[in-house]
């Protein structure tokens, strides 16, 4: 019990321990205690997303979480998508469908499509646009964001076919 | 927002104003109201916690007497901000107004006027326009209760 | 060969790999050592006096190591200048920060500078502040009315400008038209809301005393201008610098008051100073747009000509100017893409006590364009005509083009029809009426609302802004430099917000100088090491930084071309330059490689006689004239007209936007501006209480920006009608998109109802909007 | 903004955490999902001493059946609600309340028992709470407690739990069999409704229906069991005039607010029309 707690969590698969206010949020933790600057803030309101990160595997939104809260677990940060050379084939469908402009809340709806694509989900139109909605994008009036996962997660569920 | 609440009291005007002039006993009518503490003149510091669902905030406020109308009405303004709980601002108008009835009695009416600043009046906006009727009609009521009281005890 | 080879090209973007890792560098991704934070504290009501700040507990709390206050700002620091007057606008005193009176809930007061966010929030909450509210307005019918609350003692009416504009007889015409029609309507109150707020970084450079500003900003060298003014400072010792930006949209133009006070805070501290805007200080500090009422009226002969235009509208500009003032553009386009002599325009800018306006993609254009053309069916529901025919019937031709509309402006090009017949005959319009009335004979309501627009891109001139008192320029400007490896990099002062910017410089000058988008480098954004530049708004860039490009790279070509000569022995103007090489156009074997003459240049030999070493050019374009883009919406809803709810079916937007230097850039900012017209007609509106003076849905919860799942998916196509006026024919075409959809949506919504005879007046358009309207028809019946 | 300083304690077993709310004399919160609670930190409308967070408390996420029952853990995640057989086979309502909960994120942190505790009067969780007749299974410092759903909503934001108890579990009768529905009106997907409303019955196999209830949401400062407009719906077959007297009743029992998102009067206009829609869901789901 106390105002500071130490931290020990992984992200994008290494191992990190930090100790820290207990009030921090986790996005806060990510950006500024581990210099993840990937990981973008919107609102601090839980609405816009561009906070999301996978925890565990699953989309959250490190707003909505304080920094104690991740304590023994793993999370990915849009750091932990690409090599240092090729871009991880969502951000490749991205890319090819022009599906980001100022690129500020990319990163949330990459890690999204990802833990589809871990899901095994090819969702698409309307039931796509459904599972987004936890993401706010102010530039792309969000058809190219739809089309580039649509064809990221169509590429994703064949290529496990094939495997 | 604005809310008003009438009611009538036996006494004559007389008596009523006079209970007014007792600013700290008419406070301690106000429901929430935790401390009076006269700072000056028609000055005073009031402390007072508000509870709207899980939201609390205790406000520490000056309140001044801004003018008087003896035996007719009486006008106050309140500002201040929380203390504890949750962060905001506050300020309300007061005005209260005396007739004589027929019957020799007093109607009184409380006209209220509050806003609450910050993210706290923002969110709460709605549950606080039926916070501050609620409170004004408790006020009304433990009004009347002390001036029936004063009454009786004639 | 081809002789501009990028342009027309859909190249990915050079933007895109640095933002896909997240490493992009925004504002807050930019860690200072030894930092200092800041929490600001807003006056929490409308309209108040500060009688009193104590801040003598906030500076006892540890960590705490400034605190600044209105009164210390006032005294050092002039107001903020006005980019874009209304002309004869009388003043409003705005300073970094409120001083004895605030008049706007959310105007800075005090603020207190801490080692980090946390603490200095902590600090705040021990400031007192000793507030007496004063009497407020928040909408303009309030502040005209006798005895109002005044906000400055300039303007004793709250009105800080009142102006005519007349063209023609209007009062003549409108007595001889055979129909008129009459319109009051209420434009909401918006934000841009990027995702990005604002924010900034102030580092006082003690050598050289001189102040760095990093700064999420659309106008880095506008912004140093504006904030050495406030600052009494020259302006070449103030950089200002624009990381990768979160998104814009007119929202950050120019200084805004937290520049002003971290830049105090550096200066006093000797501290770098961070300021981070949340999202609850932005809904109460960064710009509102659009919010308007106008009385319109549209008067056509009997057969269906439109005669003459009246519109007397008020502009709700907030407690002050802000740093680029109010839309002018409201009334210079409201005649449209129409043949009209005849006009009165009557504007009133009016004070309330909210947050200052600024500008917001299609600025002052989606104004004019939703009262006119939701008139504009009204008026041709008057006459008995079909709206598509009516407006066929009194657009513009191209035969007619250019043509200079009642407010002064020349459209200069384009087949206004032809976007609306294609938009018409996507949705299949001829056989639309048909299956309406059997859809209506089920008890379905489906309806097809239209809407055409001509839009403003660029500025004419820097002398036509002169004329009309703006405190900047048209142009713009590069510095092009080779270096020895045969690749180019621009310098802008343009910075990167999503318009793709970086991708299409390179691309305008790829082609030109005869390389690959991939060897030409952008560096923007800085204000140093960049010539000066007015920014990126007003759909201007891609046409004034185009102009720049092509005489930098001019200017670098045929110095290549010289030295190349000087290589092979060969003359000059008998070469090219393309794909990486210099080449004899009627002998490509006789080469040099690009590569191979900027090592002359810079080693300084091989060159010919008489030349200097180095391939640098900075250039400055003025255009000449504005270029005029334009289209048409069309959009398809089906209404439930028990519940007012209703679904958007279809929407399609033809437009033109001249020469597209990228194809898929265009697209995607079409689609954009096109979600955010969706947003503002259907979703978003900040509301003020009118008792308590206050914002009541300043979260991203209450203010409904819309999700994937909210819009439909856009049916786009275009038009290209290179522009005579500008280079390579290129029209701006940020804002388009923008601009018609509230009108197409609302005639969309009214058509579907047409049995009901709903009329709708009022932005956002709602299921309990609508559900009003048909009330108010039902009553009327 | 951010939250206020706070002590974080992250108990094993609910009894701790009920130990530990009473230590901090009822200014401590619980830190369930957090989905409403971390925004109110950092907006600073609460600060707590400090946050009990119960999701390291093992069990507490446990989907169960059983005496006639579904006993939900009150941290069960809405994900984990969305992926239940158990709960889309037998708490039908609760499988189709959670799609308009929020969205993805929110979904996969948010918990049954917070939703409730939080007492939103426009949330799904307390709809279905009501609608359903759950029984609330909750522990406090001398013991464990149960309450009926419509007990424990107090008000707006309002729940009847003392400042030292915590919600454990809700039980939901088991509806192996029956038919659920949820409509709402919001201004834009996963927002806060406007007005929703759930209905829940079983079809017998003569045509008519059994135990038909419906819950209003977002039309008081609670969310409402409609009883009489349920009551009245015994042996119905759903036909146009018994589908106009309940909607007609749901209408009495409304009493809405005017807010940011719609006037009290589209509200009340709104009632009428989707109980009206989802009966006829309920009706169409028989065939």
């Amino acid at each position: 019990m106390s105002a500071r707690v130490t931290v020990t969590v992984r992200v994008n698969g290494r191992a990190y321990e930090r100790v820290v206010e207990s009030r921090r949020l986790l996005v806060d933790f990510l950006r500024h205690e581990l210099q993840l600057h990937g990981t973008h803030v919107g609102c601090e309101q839980g609405v816009c997303g561009a906070c999301t990160v996978l925890l565990d595997g699953e989309p959250v939104k490190s707003c909505l979480m304080l920094a104690p809260q991740a304590h023994g677990r793993s999370i990915t940060t849009v750091e932990g998508l690409a090599g240092r050379s090729e871009l991880h084939p969502v951000q490749q469908a991205f890319r090819d469908a022009h599906a980001l402009q100022c690129g500020y809340c990319t990163p949330g709806f990459l890690l999204g499509a990802v833990a589809l694509a871990n899901r095994g989900v090819a969702l698409e139109g309307v039931a796509l646009r459904e599972e987004l909605a936890g993401n706010l994008c102010r530039c792309t009036g969000y058809q190219n964001i739809v089309e580039a996962i649509e064809r990221y997660l169509r590429q994703a569920a064949g290529g496990r076919r094939d495997g | 927002m604005q809310v008003k609440e009438t009611f009538t009291v036996s006494a004559p005007p007389a008596a009523v104003w006079k209970f007014f002039e007792d600013i700290e006993r008419v406070a301690r009518c106000v429901p929430g109201v935790q401390s009076v503490d006269v700072l000056g003149p028609d000055r005073y510091k009031v402390l007072a916690t508000q509870k709207v669902g899980f939201i609390s905030a205790t406000f520490e406020m000056a309140t001044q007497i801004e003018s008087r109308d003896p035996l007719r009405s009486l006008a106050l303004a309140s500002v201040g901000k929380s203390v504890k709980g949750a962060v905001g601002n506050l300020r309300s108008k007061d005005r209260v107004d005396f007739e004589p009835t027929p019957e020799g009695g007093t109607r009184v009416t409380l006209t209220s006027e509050l806003a609450v600043g910050g993210m706290l009046g923002a969110l709460g906006h709605k549950a606080i326009a039926s916070k501050s009727k609620e409170i004004t009609e408790k006020f009304a009521q433990a009004l009347q209760a002390e001036l029936r009281a004063d009454e009786t005890g004639r | 060969m081809d002789k501009l080879p990028w342009l027309g090209a859909s190249v990915k973007r050079k933007e895109d790999d640095r933002l896909l890792r997240g490493s992009g560098r925004f504002l807050d991704d930019v860690e200072e050592t030894l930092a200092l934070h800041l929490a600001i504290a807003r006056c929490p009501y409308p309209h108040a006096r500060i009688r009193r700040v104590d801040a003598t507990r906030a500076l006892e709390c540890s960590g705490v190591e400034a605190v600044l206050t209105g009164e210390q700002v006032v005294a050092r620091t002039e107001p903020i200048t006005v980019l874009r007057p209304f002309p004869g606008s009388a003043p409003t005193v705005f300073h970094g920060m409120a001083h004895e009176v605030a008049r706007y809930e959310g105007e800075p007061v005090v603020a207190v500078a801490a080692v980090d966010r946390y603490v200095a929030e902590d600090a705040l909450e021990l400031v007192d502040i000793d507030y007496e509210p004063l009497p407020h307005v928040v909408t303009v019918e309030d502040a005209l009315r006798p005895g109002a609350p005044q906000l400055h003692a300039t303007v004793p009416s709250n009105v800080v400008v009142e102006s005519t504009v007349r063209a023609g007889e209007p009062d003549r015409r409108l007595a001889d038209a055979a129909a008129t029609v009459e319109g009051t309507f209420r434009i909401n109150r918006v934000s841009g809301a990027p995702i990005e707020t604002r924010g900034v970084i102030a580092r006082w450079v003690e050598d050289t005393s001189t102040l760095e500003l990093v700064s999420s900003t659309q106008t880095p060298h506008l912004l140093r201008a504006q904030l050495a003014h406030c600052l009494r400072m020259d302006e070449t010792d103030v950089r200002v610098i624009a990381p990768d930006v979160g998104g814009a949209f007119g929202l950050k133009i120019g200084v805004y008051p937290e520049d002003i006070i971290a830049a105090l805070v550096a200066i006093d501290t000797g501290r770098p100073v961070k300021w981070i805007e949340d999202r609850t200080e932005f809904f109460r500090g960064a710009a509102h747009a659009r919010e308007a009422v106008h009385a319109l009226t549209l008067g056509a002969d009997g057969a269906g000509t439109l005669l003459v235009l009246r519109d007397r509208y008020l502009i709700d500009l907030g407690a002050y100017h802000g740093p680029l003032g109010p839309p002018l553009l409201t009334s210079i386009m409201l005649a449209g893409p129409y043949r009209l002599h005849d006009a009165l325009i009557h504007r009133r800018v009016v004070l309330t006590n909210k947050v200052p306006m600024g500008a917001y993609r299609g600025y002052g254009q989606a104004e004019s364009n939703y009262v006119r053309e939701v008139l504009v069916d009204r008026l041709a529901r008057r006459l008995g005509q079909d709206p598509a025919d009516f407006r066929r019937k009194n657009l513009l031709r191209p035969d007619e083009l250019p043509y200079k509309n009642v407010s002064g402006v020349t459209y200069d090009s384009g087949d206004y029809a032809r976007a609306l017949d294609l938009a018409l005959s996507r949705v299949g319009y001829e056989t639309f009426r048909a299956r309406q009335k059997e859809c209506r004979q089920q008890g379905r309501h489906v309806g097809v609302g239209m809407s055409c627009y001509v839009e403003f891109t660029g500025y004419p001139s820097s002398a036509f802004l002169g004329r009309t008192g703006a405190r900047f320029g048209a142009y713009e400007s590069v510095t092009l430099r080779m270096d020895r490896a045969g690749r180019a990099a621009i310098s802008t002062g343009v910075s990167t917000f999503g318009q793709g910017t970086e991708t299409t410089f390179a691309q305008v000058a790829a082609s030109l100088l005869g390389l690959d988008p991939g060897d030409v480098a952008i560096h923007r954004g800085d204000s140093q090491g960049t010539p000066y530049s007015v920014g990126g708004f007003a759909s201007r860039t891609m046409i004034a930084g185009a102009g720049a490009i092509e005489k930098a790279a001019g200017q670098i070509r045929d110095k290549m071309l010289r030295i190349a000569g000087h290589i092979l022995d060969v003359d000059a103007t008998a070469l090219e330059a393309t794909a990486g090489v210099v080449r004899r156009r009627d002998d490509p074997s006789v080469h040099v490689s690009i590569k191979r003459v900027s090592e002359s240049a810079f080693l300084g030999h091989p060159l010919p006689p008489g030349e200097d070493p180095g391939l640098e050019a900075t250039a400055y374009f003025d255009p000449p004239s504005s270029a005029f883009g334009y289209g048409t919406v069309v959009a398809q809803v089906e209404v439930d007209p028990r519940s007012g709810e209703f679904a958007l079916q279809r929407y399609v937007l033809v437009h033109d936007c001249g020469t597209q230097v990228n194809p898929m850039i265009v697209e995607g900012q079409v689609q954009g501006a096109v979600a955010q017209g969706i947003a503002a007609a259907l979703f978003e509106e900040l509301v003020y209480d009118r008792d308590t003076g206050q914002l009541v849905n300043g979260t991203m919860v209450d203010y409904f920006m819309p999700t994937a799942a909210d819009l439909p998916a856009f049916e786009l196509d275009h038009l290209e009608t290179p522009s005579p006026v500008t280079p390579f024919g290129i029209k701006g075409v940020g804002e388009g998109g923008t601009i018609a959809a509230a009108a197409a949506i609302t005639n969309a919504v009214c058509d579907a109802l047409a049995p009901f005879g709903v009329e709708l007046d009022r932005l956002p358009v709602t299921a309990e909007s609508i559900w009003r309207a048909l009330a108010r028809a039902r009553a009327k019946r | 903004m951010k939250p206020a300083p706070l002590e974080y304690l992250a108990p094993s077993t609910a009894e701790e955490a009920v130990a530990a709310l009473a230590r901090f004399d009822g200014n401590a919160r619980l830190l369930a999902g957090g989905q409403s609670l971390v925004p109110l930190l950092s907006m600073r409308l609460l600060r707590p001493t400090a946050v009990i967070d119960i999701n390291g408390i093992p069990g507490l996420d446990r989907i169960a059946a059983g005496d006639g029952v579904i006993r939900v853990g009150a941290l069960a995640r809405y994900s984990a609600l969305e992926a239940s057989a158990t709960i889309h086979e037998r708490v039908p309502l609760l499988a189709r309340a959670v799609p308009f909960v929020g969205d993805r994120q929110i979904r996969n942190r948010g918990t049954l028992g917070g939703a409730l505790c939080h007492a939103d009067p426009a949330g799904e969780m307390p709809l279905c709470a009501v609608t359903l007749g759950a029984r609330m299974r909750i522990v406090g410092r001398t013991g464990r407690r149960e309450l009926d759903a419509e007990a424990f909503f107090q008000g707006p934001y309002t729940t009847a739990l003392e400042p030292t108890e915590m919600l454990e579990a809700v039980e939901f009768p088991d509806g192996a069999s029956t038919e659920a529905v949820v409509v709402e009106h919001a201004r834009r997907h996963g927002d806060f409704a406007v007005v929703s409303v759930a209905a829940t019955g079983l079809p017998v196999p003569d045509g008519s229906w059994r135990w038909i209830r419906i819950g209003l949401g977002a039309v008081s400062d609670r969310a409402r069991y409609a009883r009489r407009a349920s009551e009245g719906l015994a042996g119905t077959r759903l036909q146009p005039a018994d589908v106009d007297a309940a909607a007609a009743r749901c209408l009495e029992e409304a009493e809405p607010a005017s807010d940011v998102r719609a006037s009290a009067e589209y509200r009340r206009h709104l009632v009428p029309i989707l109980v009206e829609r989802a009966l006829g869901e309920l009706a169409r789901r028989r065939q």
